[in-house]
C-alpha cells in the first residue's frame, strides 16, 4: 500500500516541537535511552512488533498477528515487507538480536523485560518470544521495543553515526538542540503526512515560551503552570493532556545518608506535598499516597500517608543516625517543570528539621548524566508501557542500582511476583510491591505529573498515545 | 604718536575661598607702533595674566576690569566674541613660553600654521602653506618645505620655538606678546631669538612686548621697561633709564641680587630678603613693603603708592620716593 | 617599526599560548572525568571505556595537551560533548552575533562618551556636566542583567515596541546593546571627560585660540584628537569587560552568540566548548589590544614605538 | 682630557667616564654618547663649576658620581680608591651628598619636613631617636628656616624654602662634598641670590667642598672657584674661574660668553650707541 | 623667616564644586551605611527567614504585609533581600580587601622588584588582563562549585590586576621622581622607599580604587549569580534572588526587579563615595603641585 500514495498525498510541511532537555546520549541507541526526547525519536524511527493506539490499546505492527500461547511465551507473525532506513530488509533475526540483547541486561530499557527473555524464529516470518518466567505484560513490552539492525548490535560504534530503523521517519541530524527526522516514504504503513520533524531543545523557559508564541515552535512538550497561563484564551493553541501516567519524584541515594529509612521518613513528613501541588503546580498535578501514579492501573491509596507533620519529621530524625543533623547534596536543573521552584521548597522545607541541603544548578544535560552521583534530585518516573511493572521495575537490578544504589532481595522478589502474577492476583501483587516501596520511602512521591502539551492550531488531528513517544505522529498532518 | 595699545587701570582678580585674589592691580602701560615693551618680575607677579587679558584669553574663572583697554582706537572689553577671534592672531599675536606645550603634538607643524592663517583669510590651502613656508623662513626654520611636514615632538627645542614665532608672525599681526619666549632655551640659542625677534619687529614694524623675569635681557630688547612685584606696576619707564637708575628698593634689590659678568664673591650678592608673596596676600599698602628695607612706617602699610616722576618718562611708584627721593633708597 | 611590531605580536603569542595552557590544565586538573560527565547514568563500563576514547582522554595529559595545540594549529578546537559539532565551527557559528552585538555597543557608547564628555568637559556646571556624571553613576551600579531586565519590562512586555530576545533581525539588537553599552559607557565617559578637560587647560589649546581658530574646530579637531589616546587605551582594557557585558546581555536576552554558548557550555559542563570560547576570547582581546597599541603608535607621533 | 690624579684623602675623582645610552627610535636602537671620556676632581675645598648647554651631560656626569647611574666605563674613585661595591657606594654617600635640581619633586610629598629630614639619621642610625628632633631643628636653623617648618608638609612651602629643605637633608648625614645639580635654576632672583649666600656661608662653616652645576655663567662666576666647560659630552675647557671667563680659549666658551643677557654690558652697548 | 600662614587657595575646585563633591559623598556615605546596616540587622529586620517557604503566599505583588513582595516559592522578597546583603555585601567587601591587598602587593613588586621580577609580574598582569571576567568565572566555577569562598577568590582574580595596574603606574610614576633617587642617595632600601615614601602617594588612589572595586564586585557577584555561577540556592544573594524572578519577568515583574534595586542603590553608594573620593585626592594633589 505504501505505493498507493499519489504526488498529492506526499509528506508536507514541518512541524517543531520545543523541548525543555536535549537526548540523553550520544549513541542512538533507543534501548540506551531513558529520556523524552530519546523515546520521541526513537518511537519515529523505529517500528515495533506491536504498537499502542491513542487509547492504550495494543494493535498490529510490523507483527501482523499474535497469540498468548502461555504465561511465558507469544506467537508472532511478521510481515515481510518491511525495511531498514539503509534499504535493508527486518528479519527475525533483527528481531531477535533487538530482544535477546535486553533480556541480557545492563541496558537501561532491560527493566522492560523479564532477564532473559529470549526469541525462538520458527519461519522468517513467524516467531515466538519466550519469558523464563511468567511475564504478564509481555504485550505491553512488545508495542515498547524499538527493532534495531543486528548490525548494528553486533556493532555498536554503529550508534554513534545516527538513529537506523525502519519507522516512519529517517534520522536527518543532530546538532545538540535539534534533531531532524524526514518522512520515510517507503514505509510499509505508507509514508507519513508530514515531511519534517523537528525536536528542538531551548533550555531557557522564556525563550521556550516566547518561541511557541511566534510561531517558531509548533509543540511545546511538558508545559509548566506558568506556561499554560501565558495561553490561556489563546485560540492559536489546544492543550493536550495525553500522557503517560508519571509522578514527580525526588530519587535518593541509597548509599549516602538517604540510605537510613527513618532519615527518609523524616523527609517525608517534612514536606507538604499538598501545598507543593496547589501552589508551585498550580493544583494541576494530584497527589497519590503509593509509590504509583495516581491515574495508573492498580493504584490504591496506601497507609500511612506520610502527611505534613513537622513534629513527625522531627522525632524521626532524632530516631536516625543522623540525629545531629545532615547535610545533602542536590542538583537541580530546568528538567521538570518548576523543578527549581520544587527543589528550594524542598531545601526549604528540610532545612526546618536541621537537614541542610546544598544545591547545585546543572543544565539539564549535564543534570541528566549526573544527578546520580547527588543526595537527592528531583526526576520523574513515568509508565511508559502503560503498566505499573516499569515504574516499579526501576527499582531492580542494573537500573536500581544505577539510579538510586538500591538493592533490596526482599523488593526483587515482590517485583518478581507482581511480573509473575496471574491477572486476577496482579492487582494484589502490585500493591504489595508498591507498598513495600511507600513504607520504605525509597524516594519522596511528591506528586503525579501531567503532562501537558501546547500545540499550535495549525497541526491537524494531533493525538498521542498515552506513551512518552510520538508513535501516532503518522497520522497527523499540518498546514501549510 | 598716538599709542596703538593703551592699557589703563587692569586689573584681574580670581575668586578664592576667602573673597577675590587680586593677581594685576591696576595697572596701567601704553605702547606706541613699531616699540617694544618689556614686562620683568618674578614668578606670580602677574605677567602672564596681564598679556592673556590682552587677547581675551585669561582663564574662564578671571574676573578682567578696566578702565579701557584701547586698541588701535577700539575698546577690546567691548569687544564681541566674533570681533575677538578677528584681532587674535590677526592683530596682536602671542608666543609662549614653552614650546614644546603649545604646539599641538598631533597635529603637524604646517597643519597648525595653515590652519592659524586660514582662521583668518579665505585662501586655498596652497596659498595658506606657501605663506607657512614664508613666516617659517622668516623665522629661521631651515629647509621648511620639507621640515614643516614633521610633528613638534621631532624638532629641538629651539626649532619649536622658531615654529611658535613663525605661527605668531602667519598674519602680520601689529603687535606680538612673547611671554618668557626664550625662558626654557639655552643661552646661545636665546640669544639666536631675541636677536632674531629685534630684527623682525623692526622690519616688520611691528609692537612687542616681552615678557621676561631677566632683567638681563630686559635690556637687550626693550625700549620700555615696566616692573612687576606681585601684580603691581612698581617702576615703569625707558628701558636704559630705568636700568641705569633703578628709582624702586625692589628694582634695586633685584638688581643687586642678581649676578653679572662682573661679579665676585669679592662684591657679594645681596638678597632680597624673604619670598615673594602670596597673590592676594598683600592687601592695602605698598605691595613690597614686608621685604623692603627703607619702607616708610605707618604710610607703607595703609596707602598704596602712587606714580612719582624719576625721570622723563620714568615712573616709581614707592613711598619712600616719593618722600626722599633717591637720598632715602638702599 | 618593524622589530616593535614583531615583539608585540611575539608577545602576545606567548600570552594567547600561557592562557590556553592554564585554561586546558585547570580544566582537565579539577573538572573530573568527562566520559563520567557524558556518558548516560545507566552506562556500562565499555560505554565508558568508549566515551574515554572519544574524548581522547585516556592518553597522557602531555600528549593531551601536544595533540591539542597540533589541532588548534589547524582550527581544530576539539569536538563539544554538548553539541557534538566541532568547537571550532559552534564558534564561528556565534561569534559574528557577538561580534555584531560587541561592535554596535562599542560604536554606541563611544560616540556617546565622545559627545556627552566633551560637552561635559566644555560645561561642566551645566545640564551636560550633570548628565554625564548621572550616566557614569548609574551605568556603573547597574548591573547588565538589571538592565536588561528593566529594558524587557519596558520595551517589551509594556511597549511592545521590541523583542524581548532571541535574534530575528536588527531590532533584536537594540535592547542588548543599549544595556551593554550603558554598563561600559561609564569608564569611557570618565576618561574622555577627565582627558577633555586636562587638554583643554593645555598650553596648545589656549595656543589655539591666540590664534583666533574658531571654537568648534578647537573643541573637535585641537583638543578631541589628544583627548581621545587616553580612550583608546582603555577601549583595549574594556574589551574584556566588554565581552563580559556582552556574554550577560546574551544571557539575557537570549541572543545565540558566544555568551550564551558559553553559559550552555558551563552549566552542561563542557570542557572542549569552555575551553574553546575562552581561548578564541582571550586571543581576540590580545589582538585588539596589540592592534591598539599599533593604532596608538600611527595616532600618537611622540610615542613613535617606544613604548615599552 | 685627563684632570690631575690626585690620592690624597677627601678627594672626590671621576676618571674616564664613558656613559652611552641606547635610544630606541623608530624601532632602532641607537647609542647615544652622553659623557665621553671625563674626569673631573674635587679637592677638599672646593667649588667645582660645570657649565654647559642642556643635554651636555651635566646631570649624568654628577650622577655617576654618586651611583645614581653606572658608568659605561670609567671609575668613580673617593679619597684614592676605587668605588667598586655597594658597600664603597653606601660609605661614599655618607661622604658625598647630592642636591636635586627641581625643589617641587625633589622632597617625597606625603612626608612632613621634620621626618624627611630626620630619615638619613634613622638609615644610618645616626643618633638615639629622641636625639633626632634636636638635631633637625638645629639643621633647619642652619640653613635659614624655622624649627617649625619641621611639622609641615612639602607643598606648605615655597620654592626656595623648599631648597633650603633638600640642602639640609643633604647635610644630615655631614658630608664633606655636595654635588648641586642647577639648583637655583627653578628659583627667582632675589631668592637665588640667598640660597647662593647660604651655600657660601655653609662652605665656610662646615668646611664644603662643591661641585656646582649650572647652566647660567653669571653664577658659575660668582660662585666657583675652578670652572669645566662640557660641550656634548666632553669637557673642552678648564681652569680658574676668573682666567676661563676673562681669557676664553675654546670657541664654544667665547660663544656661551657672548650670549649671556647681562644688562651691565647692555646698558654699556647703549652707552656707546648713545 | 616667615611663611605663609595659610594655604594657597586658588587652583582648587570652585565652592559650588566643593559643594556637589560633597553632597555626592555624603549621599554616597548615609546610603552605604544605611544598605550595610541593613544587612547587618536582617534578623530584626526582617518579616521572616530568608528561606521560609511559604507556599499560601506565592508570587504575591508588593503590599503592607511583603512590602517587596514573594517570590514564586512565597518567600518574603524584602527578608531576602536584607539577608542577601549579607552575603553580597561580605563578598564583595572581602574580596574587595583580598584584590587591593593583592593588587597592591603585585603593583609594587611590578614597579620595585628586581630586574627579574618586574617583566614577570608585568606579564602576570597583563595576562589577567586579557581574561575576560566572565569567562574567568565560567572557567572557575566549571571546575569548583561555587560557594561564598570561592566566589570571594573569584572576586580577588578578576579584580587584582586592574588594581595591580593603577599601583604600578602611581608607583612607577612616583619612582621616577626626584625625592626617590634623593631616598636612595642617602642609602634607603627599596623596601623603604616603597613603604615610606611610595606607598603614602599610593594609598589616596587605593580608597578610590576600593570604594569603586567594591561597586564592581557587588555588580560582578550578582552577575554571577545570575548566571547560576554565584552563591547556590538556597541561600540568597542578590543576583540569586534576580535569577529566580528570571522567569517570572512577564508574570511578577517585582521578583526580578526590586531586589536589583538593592544592587544598584548600594553600588551606586560606594560609586558615589569613589567619586567625592576620586574628586578630593585630585584636588589635594593640585594643591600639592600648586607652586
Ligand atoms: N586660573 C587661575 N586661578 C587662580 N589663580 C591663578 C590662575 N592662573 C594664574 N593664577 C595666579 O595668578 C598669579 C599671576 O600669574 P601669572 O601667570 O600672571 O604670573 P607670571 O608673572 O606670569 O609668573 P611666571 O613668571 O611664573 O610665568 C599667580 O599667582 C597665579 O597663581
Ligand atoms: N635615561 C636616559 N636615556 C636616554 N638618554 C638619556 C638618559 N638620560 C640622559 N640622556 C641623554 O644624555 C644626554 C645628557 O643628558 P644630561 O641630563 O646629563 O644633560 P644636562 O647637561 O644635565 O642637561 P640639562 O641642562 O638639560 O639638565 C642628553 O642628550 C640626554 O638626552
Ligand atoms: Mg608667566
Ligand atoms: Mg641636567
Amino acid at each position: 500500500p505504501a505505493r498507493a500514495l499519489a504526488a498529492d498525498g506526499a509528506p508536507a510541511g514541518t512541524l517543531t516541537y520545543g523541548n525543555a532537555e536535549p537526548p540523553t546520549s550520544n549513541y542512538w541507541d533507543p534501548a540506551a535511552g531513558f529520556g523524552l526526547v530519546d523515546e520521541q525519536v526513537a518511537s519515529l524511527v523505529h517500528d515495533t512488533l506491536l504498537a499502542f493506539d491513542d487509547a492504550g490499546k495494543v494493535q498490529p505492527s510490523v507483527a501482523t498477528a499474535w497469540e498468548l500461547k502461555s504465561p511465558t511465551t507469544v506467537a508472532l507473525t511478521l510481515r515481510s515487507d518491511v525495511k531498514f532506513h539503509d534499504g535493508k530488509p527486518v528479519t527475525a533475526e533483527d528481531i531477535k538480536a533487538t530482544i535477546d540483547r535486553l533480556g541480557e541486561g545492563k541496558l537501561a530499557q532491560s527493566m522492560v523485560v523479564v532477564p532473559g527473555i529470549k526469541v525462538n524464529i520458527a519461519s522468517p516470518t513467524s516467531i515466538e518470544v519466550v519469558s523464563p518466567q511468567p511475564f504478564g505484560v509481555i504485550l505491553n513490552a512488545l508495542a515498547f521495543i524499538k527493532i534495531l539492525p543486528k548490525a548494528n548490535i553486533d556493532n555498536p560504534d554503529n550508534f554513534k553515526k545516527g538513529a537506523l530503523g525502519s519507522g516512519p521517519y529517517k534520522f536527518v541530524s543532530y546538532s545538540g538542540n535539534d534533531v531532524v527526522l524526514e518522512a520515510n516514504p517507503d514505509h510499509w504503513a505508507g509514508a507519513p503526512k508530514i515531511k519534517t520533524v523537528t525536536f528542538r531543545y531551548i533550555e531557557d523557559a522564556q525563550a521556550r515560551i516566547n518561541a511557541l508564541l511566534s510561531g517558531q515552535v509548533d509543540i511545546l512538550t511538558r508545559v509548566s503552570s506558568e506556561d499554560l497561563a501565558r495561553v490561556e484564551g489563546n485560540d492559536t493553541f489546544i492543550v493536550n493532556r495525553q500522557s503517560p501516567p508519571a509522578q514527580i519524584v525526588a530519587i535518593y541515594q541509597h548509599n549516602g545518608p538517604l540510605g537510613d529509612v527513618k532519615l527518609r521518613q523524616a523527609v517525608a513528613h517534612a514536606i507538604n506535598r499538598e501545598a507543593i501541588a496547589k501552589s508551585l503546580m498550580r493544583g494541576a498535578n494530584s497527589v497519590g499516597f503509593s509509590s504509583l501514579p495516581t491515574n495508573s492501573p492498580f493504584y490504591t491509596p496506601l497507609e500511612p500517608k506520610f502527611e505534613y507533620d513537622l513534629e513527625k519529621a522531627k522525632a524521626l530524625l532524632a530516631e536516625s543516625s543522623h540525629a545531629g543533623g545532615v547535610t545533602l547534596r542536590m542538583s537541580t536543573s530546568t528538567l521538570v517543570p518548576n523543578q527549581i521552584e520544587i527543589d528550594q521548597v524542598i531545601a526549604a522545607s528540610l532545612q526546618q528539621i536541621g537537614i541542610n541541603v546544598e544545591v547545585e544548578r546543572l543544565e539539564v544535560g549535564a543534570f541528566r548524566s549526573s544527578y546520580n552521583t547527588y543526595d537527592i534530585n528531583l526526576n520523574t518516573l513515568a509508565i511508559f508501557n502503560n503498566d505499573p511493572d516499569f515504574v516499579l521495575g526501576f527499582y531492580v537490578g542494573g537500573t536500581g542500582e544505577a539510579v538510586f544504589h538500591f538493592k533490596d532481595a526482599k523488593y526483587e522478589e515482590l517485583h518478581a511476583a507482581q511480573r509473575a502474577a496471574t491477572p486476577d492476583k496482579r492487582a494484589e501483587a502490585v500493591t504489595a510491591a508498591a507498598s513495600y516501596l511507600w513504607e520504605n520511602q525509597v524516594t519522596l512521591y511528591l506528586s503525579d505529573e501531567v503532562w501537558h502539551f501546547i500545540v499550535n492550531k495549525r497541526v491537524h488531528d494531533y493525538v498521542r498515545a498515552p506513551l512518552v513517544g510520538e508513535n501516532l505522529l503518522a497520522k497527523v498532518s499540518v498546514a501549510s | 604718536m598716538e599709542p596703538v595699545l593703551s592699557v589703563e587701570n587692569l586689573s584681574v582678580r580670581f575668586p578664592g575661598r576667602a573673597g577675590d585674589i587680586t593677581v594685576v592691580d591696576d595697572l596701567s602701560f601704553s605702547l606706541e607702533a613699531g616699540r617694544s615693551l618689556v614686562i620683568a618680575g618674578e614668578s606670580g607677579s602677574g605677567k602672564s595674566m596681564a598679556c592673556q587679558t590682552l587677547l581675551g584669553i585669561a582663564p574662564g574663572s578671571a574676573r578682567v576690569t578696566a578702565t579701557r583697554i584701547g586698541w588701535r582706537g577700539r575698546d577690546l572689553q567691548k569687544l564681541s566674541q566674533e570681533d575677538w577671534r578677528g584681532v587674535r592672531g590677526a592683530e596682536i599675536a602671542m608666543i609662549f613660553q614653552d614650546p614644546t606645550a603649545a604646539l599641538n603634538p598631533l597635529i603637524t607643524v604646517e597643519h597648525q600654521i595653515v590652519d592659524a592663517v586660514r582662521a583668518h583669510r579665505r585662501c586655498s590651502r596652497d596659498e595658506a602653506r606657501a605663506r607657512a613656508v614664508e613666516v617659517l623662513g622668516m623665522a629661521g626654520f631651515p629647509d621648511a618645505a620639507q621640515r614643516m611636514k614633521s610633528y613638534p615632538s621631532e624638532l629641538s627645542g629651539g626649532l619649536r620655538q622658531r615654529v611658535a614665532i613663525a605661527l605668531a608672525l602667519a598674519n602680520a599681526p601689529s603687535l606680538i606678546i612673547a611671554d618668557e619666549a626664550t625662558t626654557n632655551l639655552d643661552v646661545s640659542i636665546q640669544a639666536q631669538i631675541v636677536k632674531l625677534l629685534r630684527e623682525l619687529q623692526k622690519k616688520l614694524g611691528m609692537a612687542l612686548i616681552f615678557v621676561t623675569h631677566d632683567l638681563g635681557l630686559a635690556a637687550e630688547i626693550g625700549d620700555d621697561l615696566l616692573v612687576m612685584y606681585a601684580g603691581h606696576a612698581v617702576e615703569y619707564g625707558p628701558a636704559r633709564g630705568v636700568l641705569a637708575d633703578p628709582c624702586h628698593p625692589y628694582t634695586r634689590g633685584l638688581l643687586r641680587s642678581a649676578p653679572t659678568l662682573k661679579s665676585s664673591r669679592d662684591n657679594p650678592l645681596v638678597p632680597i630678603p624673604g619670598q615673594p608673596p602670596q597673590p592676594g596676600s598683600i592687601g592695602g599698602g605698598a605691595p613690597f613693603r614686608s621685604r623692603c628695607p627703607v619702607s616708610v612706617a605707618g604710610v607703607c602699610e595703609t596707602a598704596r603708592p602712587g606714580w612719582s616722576e624719576a625721570g622723563p618718562g620714568h615712573l616709581v611708584a614707592c613711598h619712600r620716593f616719593a618722600q626722599d627721593g633717591r637720598r632715602g633708597l638702599p | 617599526m618593524g622589530s616593535f611590531i614583531i615583539r608585540r605580536v611575539a608577545q602576545s603569542l606567548i600570552i594567547v599560548v600561557l592562557i590556553a595552557v592554564t585554561v586546558f590544565l585547570v580544566l582537565r586538573l579539577s573538572a573530573g572525568d568527562p566520559a563520567r560527565i557524558r556518558a548516560p547514568v545507566f552506562a556500562r563500563p565499555d560505554v565508558i571505556e568508549q566515551y574515554r576514547r572519544d574524548f581522547g582522554i585516556d592518553r597522557p595529559l602531555i600528549e593531551q595537551l601536544g595533540s591539542f595545540f597540533l589541532n588548534a594549529l589547524r582550527g581544530d578546537l576539539g569536538q563539544s560533548f554538548r553539541f557534538q559539532a566541532p568547537v571550532t565551527d559552534l564558534i564561528l557559528q556565534a561569534l559574528p552575533k557577538t561580534l555584531m552585538l560587541a561592535g554596535v555597543s562599542l560604536a554606541l557608547s563611544l560616540a556617546v562618551a565622545i559627545v556627552l564628555g566633551s560637552l561635559a568637559a566644555l560645561r561642566p556646571r551645566s545640564f551636560w556636566g550633570w548628565l554625564s556624571s548621572a550616566v557614569a553613576a548609574f551605568g556603573q551600579s547597574a548591573p547588565v542583567f538589571w538592565t536588561g531586565a528593566v529594558l524587557v519590562l519596558v520595551f517589551a512586555v509594556g511597549l511592545r515596541w521590541l523583542p524581548s530576545g532571541g535574534y530575528n533581525g536588527l531590532s533584536s539588537l537594540v535592547l542588548p546593546a543599549i544595556a551593554v553599552t550603558l554598563s561600559i559607557l561609564p569608564t569611557q565617559l570618565r576618561v574622555l571627560r577627565a582627558s577633555m578637560q586636562a587638554v583643554l587647560k593645555e598650553d596648545y589649546i589656549r595656543t589655539a585660540r591666540a590664534f583666533g581658530l574658531r571654537e568648534r574646530r578647537i573643541t573637535f579637531v585641537y583638543a578631541l584628537k589628544n583627548a581621545c589616546l587616553p580612550l583608546l587605551t582603555v577601549i583595549g582594557v574594556d574589551i574584556g569587560y566588554l565581552l563580559g557585558g556582552v556574554i550577560v546581555a546574551e544571557v539575557v536576552f537570549a541572543f545565540p552568540g558566544i555568551g550564551e554558548l558559553a553559559l550552555v557550555a558551563l552549566n552542561a559542563r563542557d570542557y572542549p566548548l569552555i575551553q574553546g570560547i575562552t581561548i578564541v576570547t582571550a586571543s581576540f582581546f590580545v589582538i585588539v589590544n596589540l592592534l591598539i597599541d599599533l593604532l596608538y603608535t600611527r595616532v600618537d607621533p611622540r610615542i613613535r614605538l617606544e613604548r615599552s | 682630557m685627563n684632570a690631575a690624579v690626585s690620592t690624597s684623602a677627601g678627594v672626590l675623582e671621576a676618571r674616564n667616564i664613558v656613559k652611552t645610552f641606547s635610544v630606541r627610535r623608530e624601532g632602532r636602537t641607537r647609542e647615544v654618547r652622553a659623557v665621553n671620556d671625563v674626569s673631573v676632581a674635587v679637592a677638599p675645598g672646593e667649588i667645582v663649576g660645570l657649565v654647559g648647554e642642556s643635554g651636555c651631560g651635566k646631570t649624568t656626569l654628577s650622577r655617576i658620581m654618586i651611583g645614581i647611574e653606572q658608568p659605561t666605563q670609567g671609575e668613580v674613585r673617593y679619597g684614592g680608591k676605587p668605588v667598586a661595591d655597594r658597600a664603597d657606594w653606601a660609605a661614599l654617600r655618607r661622604s658625598v651628598q647630592y642636591v636635586f635640581q627641581d625643589p617641587f619633586t625633589a622632597l617625597c610629598p606625603t612626608m612632613r619636613i621634620g621626618k624627611a629630614l630626620a630619615e638619613p639619621l634613622a638609615i644610618h642610625g645616626l643618633c638615639a631617636p629622641s636625639e633626632r628632633d634636636g638635631k633637625v631643628a638645629r639643621m633647619l636653623e642652619m640653613v635659614g628656616l624655622h624649627p617649625d617648618v619641621a611639622r609641615r608638609m612639602p607643598n606648605q612651602l615655597s620654592g626656595g624654602q623648599r631648597q633650603r629643605v633638600n640642602l639640609a637633608r643633604a647635610l644630615m648625614v655631614e658630608p664633606k662634598i655636595l654635588i648641586c645639580d642647577e639648583i637655583v635654576s627653578g628659583l627667582d632672583v632675589s631668592v637665588q641670590a640667598q640660597v647662593l649666600q647660604l651655600l657660601l656661608d655653609l662652605k665656610q662653616r662646615l668646611d664644603l667642598s662643591l661641585i656646582f652645576i649650572s647652566h647660567d655663567l653669571r653664577v658659575i662666576r660668582y660662585l666657583c672657584d675652578r670652572v669645566l666647560v662640557m660641550y656634548l659630552g666632553e669637557i673642552v675647557e678648564q681652569g680658574e674661574t676668573a682666567s676661563v671667563f676673562d681669557n676664553p680659549r675654546h670657541d664654544y666658551t667665547r660663544t656661551l660668553l657672548a650670549a649671556i643677557p647681562d644688562h651691565s654690558r647692555a646698558l654699556a652697548a647703549m652707552a656707546d650707541n648713545a | 623667616m616667615a611663611a605663609p600662614a595659610t594655604l594657597p587657595t586658588q587652583g582648587g575646585p570652585g565652592l559650588i564644586q566643593r559643594l556637589r563633591v560633597n553632597v555626592a559623598l555624603g549621599a554616597g556615605v548615609v546610603l552605604l551605611v544605611i544598605m550595610v546596616l541593613a544587612a547587618v540587622a536582617a534578623p530584626l529586620l526582617a518579616s521572616s527567614g530568608p528561606t521560609e517557604v511559604d507556599l499560601m503566599a506565592v508570587r504575591l505583588p508588593p503590599s503592607p504585609q511583603h512590602w517587596f513582595g514573594t517570590d514564586a516559592v512565597g518567600r518574603d522578597l524584602l527578608s531576602r533581600v536584607l539577608y542577601g546583603g549579607r552575603v553580597s555585601l561580605l563578598i564583595a567587601g572581602v574580596g574587595m580587601i583580598g584584590s587591593l591587598t593583592l593588587g597592591t602587593l603585585m603593583g609594587m613588586l611590578a614597579a620595585f622588584g628586581n630586574r627579574f621580577v618586574r617583566p614577570a609580574v608585568d606579564r602576570v598582569i597583563e595576562i589577567q588582563l586579557a581574561f575576560p571576567y566572565v569567562l574567568l568565572a565560567i572557567a572557575v566555577t566549571s571546575a569548583v562549585r561555587p560557594s561564598t569562598p570561592v566566589l570571594i577568590l573569584l572576586m580577588v582574580l578578576a579584580a587584582w590586576a586592574a588594581a595591580a595596574r593603577v599601583v604600578r603606574a602611581i608607583a612607577l610614576q612616583e619612582r621616577g621622581k626626584d625625592y626617590v633617587k634623593a631616598a636612595e642617595v642617602l642609602g634607603a632600601s627599596r623596601l623603604r622607599i616603597a613603604m615610606l615614601h611610595v606607598f603614602p602617594s599610593v594609598l589616596p588612589s587605593l580608597v578610590v580604587l576600593a570604594a569603586m572595586q567594591m561597586a564592581a564586585m557587588i555588580v560582578f557577584e550578582a552577575t554571577l549569580s545570575f548566571l547560576g555561577m554565584g552563591v547556590q540556592p538556597p541561600t540568597p544573594s542578590w543576583g540569586g534572588i534576580m535569577l529566580d524572578g528570571k522567569n517570572y519577568i512577564t508574570s511578577a515583574w517585582w521578583v526580578a526587579s526590586l531586589p536589583g534595586l538593592a544592587i544598584v542603590v548600594t553600588s551606586l553608594a560606594l560609586v558615589l563615595i569613589g567619586d567625592g573620593l576620586q574628586a578630593r585626592t585630585e584636588a589635594m594633589r593640585a594643591r600639592e603641585g600648586d607652586r
